[in-house]
């Protein structure tokens, strides 16, 4: 039998020589150029990364280009970001502007750092997920054809900007928190087919698995039936009962949100909220979806403060003023009805007109 | 290969941005399974609909877990992709490769697998894409080999994660890396054999910066911080200034005023006790400030994606812990949350979400922590207390 | 009367505050019931416990409510408060009174009941303070020659109350001692005969200052406010500063940044649109910042105490409704609310339970109101989105 | 048949003819002295109110006596306030000393405007409500006679401090939006007398009272039981069935809470919030109770900028600041474990050690 359990990889031995003695010792860093970090130690050494893009679904021919890469200008050290970018690692200053150059030559795009929109983080979508209501692969390239100057720094803005792609509520990845985030929805109350329930349905847990207690027991048939009223097509209930299918290509389509964070400056982690309940799937580029986005970031940094993110800068305007300004409709949907809805109402007389 | 057009993935190929199109027609070049996933997925872009099957349990010898099986609905028109099973490969701390470990693993996934990979996915596994039920022990003996383990999967301890950290960065509090490879070391049974209600995540950060997002997307997030006060180095704040630095917004955007600049002395003084260690200040001026001397972690629970009862973000559940190997205190506190969450959740309960239903309180008893002001934003508003029979008098 | 000692009761006599126990006692006097009153109370500061029972319904012909019954638990030791009911008299609008008409209201009370009252009560009435069932009907029909009517108890709309308002006050933006009045005599069927599922209050604040507590006692809170932009008379500004005023203080403290000085000018300046009037600027400098000139109210829905399902603020409905006599848009949402709440609240679910339970959104479309970003302070979280068949189409 | 629905008097003819004229044009403003207010309108007119203390529940003696007075010096008009004091209307200025004068012989006490703290909203108590865990009246004196200083402006405050007393969980008034409220809590679970209830319960709507779902029936007593473990001792099902009992003088007692407020002023209104758990009944004066009010309104006076209620203050400095400060214990009590408790849970790391 194979071994089992002995662990990835030891890090340490794939670190490069000037971050193996500079481990913990670092003292402060720039940005001698958008892209590229330069982290100074307290011993002198300095380590330039320089970030490049990646659509995260990538080839072994894109992992042996980037190999060769790294090869030739990092001494083989190269990492990859927690947004899938890929960060080649130049401990020999002066292999830094033949490896930009290389890059360069090579069409891939430099940047993400600092004040930019970095990568997308997404989801498997059609391409490998049985819950998927869109792609999410799909979107996210036609949404950064359209960032890519705001990734290389060629367009400025205010603060750090990141959006996310998830093909289903489920939201593998930070959609909840991100400064824009797309996730695909359902509009239809699932469908059961009895006869299969009747067969392959664990009834109790399917129950259980509804949210709002949408499902009852269905004894006659022995199956399960949905009220449409209490239906907020989550889909949880097709997660547990595969007799139960919520997938409708003419209903099925995205939302976007707006305004959430993750890190703990200035202000404490924010959730993303609901700015466009719903927009077709309408592959392969979206132009609705894309074309919201970019206009979503354009309104931000047109009036955001400097070092205001999306949902900072809308923490102070108010909602009010955003989807005045965004010029996007305020619908029923807006309005939370779920479990702790009431934390929502407004219960101040302090609102903008 | 028979190669059939798949216009509407063309449009995709243009743009600025790298194409996962084109990514996936490199590999289709010679891998029939890539090749097929693009047909299929052209048709899905035709349907506005996805093609892969709901079920399907798949697995290597010894391993509960790590592989996702994934079969498509139409194999007759796809039978490339009839299995297409995806393997989650642990990626090593701090996503760091060398040029020579990335090659070993693209040979043997070029061997078994697709040619294709998801680097990486978003609990972050270096996921290799798509291949069939076969392939994969062979696929798996062969990883092992160039010491690739898999990661989880299923109701079990999840592939951990962690900011890059001290590797590479000045505001590292903790070693993230270094704790995630023990961390991950340590629970390599409970993540390759899921025996839990539900999924559990772990995910490190060095510093509040949070970059690797722990406290949206783990049931425990691990976030660097500091006791003591964070350090000014005031000729590097005149350094600042005289290049046009704007001190009086830094200040301003303090979150608790804890700063302030002493014009007369050019001297930017900070008030340890007010400072929530935002990081702010420090992002903004890593040459003249940074981060305190006596450091640790705050740790956070319950962090979730909606499903069921809502997206949760962590809330603080030891404002501070020391985190220096091997982390007892910290794997003893681990155990006995996993002790208390295993015996009571119902099937697909979170952490957070069997907190909210039994109370913070309770579970603060059950794992042997006191309650703190720092784990709630602010007491309760309701007058709904609860006594328990010990805690008060006999009915006279 | 047979004197018995009240010593713990006593106690309450001394200090500078004025003191309950020296009114009762006053009243005891002449007044039996009174007198028990006091002996009944000093044993329940003995035994730590009240003496009223549970149930007990009494009333006045023509009126189901405006009385609570009230029994005492042993009325073998104190048969002058085996009855000792409240009688709940509508207050005049702004809790104006003359002397003469004190004066009337005491004679009634001291003919027929313990010479004791709560002026006033909570909700507002001007509470009469024990009697027995038998002087019910008589003290009533004597109030009324002298111009008193009852208020509300039960499942009513409640006795409604108002601050002072333009009668006394710079600030006031609506008429709310008119509006009280016009509305309470509007609402007397209602008030008088209980046939709702719960209480239902209104009050109303002539500002956003809400002197009356409305938004967080009233199920319908009505808050005056303007809807173009506060006056600003910039020669009394530079009077205050001239006089020691903090104007940078002012300036800080006004939530929405709204405000600027232009320290070259010598002027203050207001963005309108920016400005929540808060009320705050005008408050700290009432000689030279005034409301705005279109004038109205901001309603607010669901202010409560905790039971059963948690105390709640009221939240905004209407951001902005004229109110003019006869206020007929607003009784006609008032209409509205209270069809739909009747019609589906269960027995005590008071009106902010039923929306939540039910969900604001319907709600609003059950009263012919729009949705508006106004009414929250953020669009939802979770991706929980319900749609309706109509508005999507058929799966195809 | 008497005559029925003709309404409360008519408050324009209990106005003073000043207030009739100046109706909705008054201009400013001003406190010249402490308790008394100075209203100009428009016109140049003039309206002194002398605001002045009741303990509300009062007898006909003393409704005569402020009638007399407000005769003798205010043309016979007077007015109450919404917290219950009593304000003289002085048309005619040369009336204003005599009448204060007049007032302080009597010792009345004028204040409660301004930056002060008046007087306390409180309720029933054993003097006349059945679902009294405390008594309203002792303890607002209690508290008052402490705070006569503050009410007069002897002492000065940082901003206004509204206290307010309930003496159970049902808390009419405004206790759940006070700046320091004290508020009766039950600590036991209700007994059931099962033969009455038997009898007279109405079993459905019991088990359909309480908040928690601690309440079953109980087909053999043909009563209902409560589970102990649920139960929060609201005391809702002693309302709708007079067959449970919650009354305990052993563990009933009081409750203390901080930082609300009602006003939009410059921070939307705010809930008070758990400050101390419990404060056994110790009449006839509290003195634990009123130990706690007093110190709570010294610690917030030393420590609060001008113009910041409590709720605004601790909004500032922290929750955990505000218990360090105060030197009270933090309890699992103070956990919110009802409906919406995770939306006090703290996400973020921003906290103060
Ligand atoms: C490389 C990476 C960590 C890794 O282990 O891979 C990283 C690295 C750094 N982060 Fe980060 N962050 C990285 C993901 C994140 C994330 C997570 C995410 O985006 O999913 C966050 C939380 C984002 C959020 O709040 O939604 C994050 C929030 C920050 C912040 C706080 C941003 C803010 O709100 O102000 C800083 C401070 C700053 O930028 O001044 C920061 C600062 C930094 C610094 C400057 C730290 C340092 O001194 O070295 C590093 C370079 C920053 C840069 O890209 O401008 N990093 N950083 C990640 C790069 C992702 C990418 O390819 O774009
Ligand atoms: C592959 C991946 C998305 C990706 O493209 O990167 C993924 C894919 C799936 N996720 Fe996920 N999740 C992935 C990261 C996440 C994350 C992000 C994270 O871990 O940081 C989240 C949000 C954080 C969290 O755990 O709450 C996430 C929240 C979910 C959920 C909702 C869980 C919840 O409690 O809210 C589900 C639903 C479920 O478990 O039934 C889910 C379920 C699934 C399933 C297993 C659904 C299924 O059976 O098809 C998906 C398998 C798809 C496939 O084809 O492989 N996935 N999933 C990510 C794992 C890759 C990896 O191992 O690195
Ligand atoms: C008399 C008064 C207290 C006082 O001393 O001033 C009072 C007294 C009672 N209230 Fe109240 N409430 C009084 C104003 C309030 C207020 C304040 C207000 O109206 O502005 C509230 C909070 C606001 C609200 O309505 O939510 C209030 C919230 C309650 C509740 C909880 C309602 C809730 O939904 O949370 C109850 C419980 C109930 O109705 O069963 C209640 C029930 C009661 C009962 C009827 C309970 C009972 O049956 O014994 C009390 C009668 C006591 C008695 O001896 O007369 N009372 N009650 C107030 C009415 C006087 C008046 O008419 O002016
Ligand atoms: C007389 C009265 C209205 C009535 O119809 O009876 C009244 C009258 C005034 N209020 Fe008030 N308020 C009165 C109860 C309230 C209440 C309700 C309560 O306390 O239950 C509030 C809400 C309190 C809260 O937020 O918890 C209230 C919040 C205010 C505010 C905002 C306070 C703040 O948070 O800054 C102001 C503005 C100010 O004081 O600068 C204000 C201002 C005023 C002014 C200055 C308005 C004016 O220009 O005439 C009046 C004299 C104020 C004073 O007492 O200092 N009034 N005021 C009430 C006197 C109660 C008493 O006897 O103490
Ligand atoms: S977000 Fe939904 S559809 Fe997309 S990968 Fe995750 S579970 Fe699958
Ligand atoms: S889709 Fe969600 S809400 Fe609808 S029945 Fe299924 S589990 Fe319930
Ligand atoms: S979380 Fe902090 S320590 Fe980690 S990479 Fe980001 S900034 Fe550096
Ligand atoms: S770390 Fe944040 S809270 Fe602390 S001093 Fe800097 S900006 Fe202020
Ligand atoms: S609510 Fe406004 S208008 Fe009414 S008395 Fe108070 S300050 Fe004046
Ligand atoms: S009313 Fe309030 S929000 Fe408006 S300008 Fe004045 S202080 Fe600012
Ligand atoms: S607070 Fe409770 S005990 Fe006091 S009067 Fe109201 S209902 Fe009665
Ligand atoms: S006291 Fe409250 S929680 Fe306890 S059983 Fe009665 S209703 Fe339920």
């Amino acid at each position: 039998m194979a071994r089992t359990d002995f662990g990835p990889p030891d890090f340490r031995e794939l670190i490069p020589p000037i971050i193996k003695e500079n481990y913990g010792n670092w003292k402060y860093h720039t940005v001698p150029r958008p892209g590229v970090l330069k982290h100074v130690s307290h011993t002198g050494a300095v380590l330039h990364s320089v970030r490049v893009a990646s659509p995260r679904l990538v080839s072994s021919e894109f992992i042996r280009e980037i190999s060769d890469i790294a090869e030739k200008f990092c001494g083989g050290f190269l990492r990859f970001t927690t947004r899938n970018n890929v960060e080649f690692l130049v401990s020999d200053e002066s292999q830094l502007q033949p490896l930009i150059d290389h890059l360069d030559a090579k069409d891939y795009l430099i940047g993400g750092v600092g004040l930019s929109v970095s990568n997308v983080v997404h989801t498997q979508g059609w391409i490998h997920c049985k819950s998927a209501v869109t792609d999410a692969s799909g979107i996210t390239k036609s949404i950064m054809d359209e960032m890519a100057d705001y990734f290389t720094g060629k367009i400025q803005v205010p603060a750090k900007l990141r959006i996310a792609v998830a093909c289903c509520v489920n939201m593998c990845g930070a959609c909840h928190c991100s400064d824009i985030s797309i996730v695909g929805i359902h509009r239809s109350v699932p469908v059961v087919n009895d006869e299969l329930a009747s067969k392959i349905c664990e009834i109790p847990n399917t129950v259980a698995s509804c949210p709002t207690g949408a499902i009852r027991p269905n004894p006659k048939t022995k199956s399960v039936t949905i009220n449409p009223d209490k239906c907020m097509m989550c889909g949880n209930c097709t997660v547990v009962c595969p007799a139960i299918k919520i997938m409708d290509p003419v209903n099925d389509g995205v939302s976007i949100w707006v305004g959430g964070k993750v890190a703990n400056a200035r202000t404490g982690p924010m959730f993303s909220r609901l700015a466009i309940p719903f927009i077709s799937n309408n592959p392969p580029r979206w132009p609705e979806v894309t074309d919201a986005v970019k206009h979503l970031v354009e309104v931000w940094a047109g009036n955001a403060r400097d070092g205001e993110r999306m949902g900072e800068w809308i923490g102070r305007i108010g909602w009010e003023k955003f989807f005045k300004l965004t010029d996007l409709p305020f619908t029923d949907k807006h309005i939370d009805d779920f479990a702790h809805a009431k934390n929502t109402f407004r219960s101040t007389t302090q609102f903008k007109f | 290969m028979d190669e059939k057009k798949t216009p509407l993935l063309e449009g995709l190929e243009a743009g600025a941005w790298p194409s996962f199109v084109t990514e996936i027609k490199k590999a289709a070049k010679t891998n029939p399974g890539a090749a097929a996933l693009l047909q299929m997925l052209e048709k899905s872009y035709e349907e506005k609909r996805g093609h892969w099957k709901h079920g399907g349990i798949v697995g290597v010898k010894g391993y509960g877990g790590g592989v996702v099986g994934r079969y498509c609905d139409i194999p007759e028109e796809f039978p490339d992709v009839k299995e297409f099973h995806t393997i989650r490969v642990n990626q090593p701390a701090g996503f760091f490769y060398t040029a020579d470990k990335l090659r070993e693993f693209a040979d043997v996934w070029d061997k078994y697998g697709s040619g294709l990979y998801n680097m990486h996915g978003s609990t972050g596994d270096a996921i290799l894409l798509g291949t069939t039920t076969e392939n994969l022990q062979p696929c798996v003996d062969e990883l092992s080999e160039i010491g690739f383990d898999l990661g989880g999967s299923g109701g079990a301890m999840r592939t951990l994660s962690s900011c890059v950290g001290q590797a590479r960065c000045e505001k590292a509090c903790i070693d993230s890396t270094g704790i995630m490879h023990d961390l991950t070391m340590y629970y390599q049974n409970e993540m390759h054999r899921p025996s839990w209600p539900y999924k559990f995540k772990i995910k490190i950060s060095a510093c509040a910066n949070d970059c690797c997002a722990a406290s949206a997307r783990s049931d425990l997030a691990v976030i660097g911080t500091w006791r003591d006060t964070l350090k000014i180095d005031n000729a590097a704040v005149r350094e600042y200034i005289a290049n046009g630095f704007n001190i009086e917004k830094l200040i301003r955007k303090c979150p608790t005023e804890a700063l302030e600049w002493d014009q007369e002395k050019q001297e930017l003084n900070v008030c340890g006790e007010e400072c929530t260690r935002c990081m702010h200040c420090i992002n903004v001026m890593p040459k003249a400030i940074s981060i305190g001397s006596e450091r640790g972690a705050t740790l956070l629970v319950g962090g979730k994606a909606p499903v069921v009862k809502g997206a949760m973000i962590g809330w603080v559940l030891v404002p501070f812990i020391k985190m220096e190997a091997p982390y007892t205190e910290f794997k003893d506190l681990v155990d006995k949350i996993i002790d208390w969450w295993a015996d009571h959740a119902k099937n697909r309960e979170r952490i957070s979400e069997l907190i909210e239903r039994m109370g913070l309180a309770n579970f603060l008893a059950a794992v042997g922590l006191k309650p703190l002001p720092q784990m709630v934003n602010a007491p309760r508003s309701n007058p709904y207390i609860s006594w328990s029979a010990e805690e008060v008098g006999k009915n006279g």
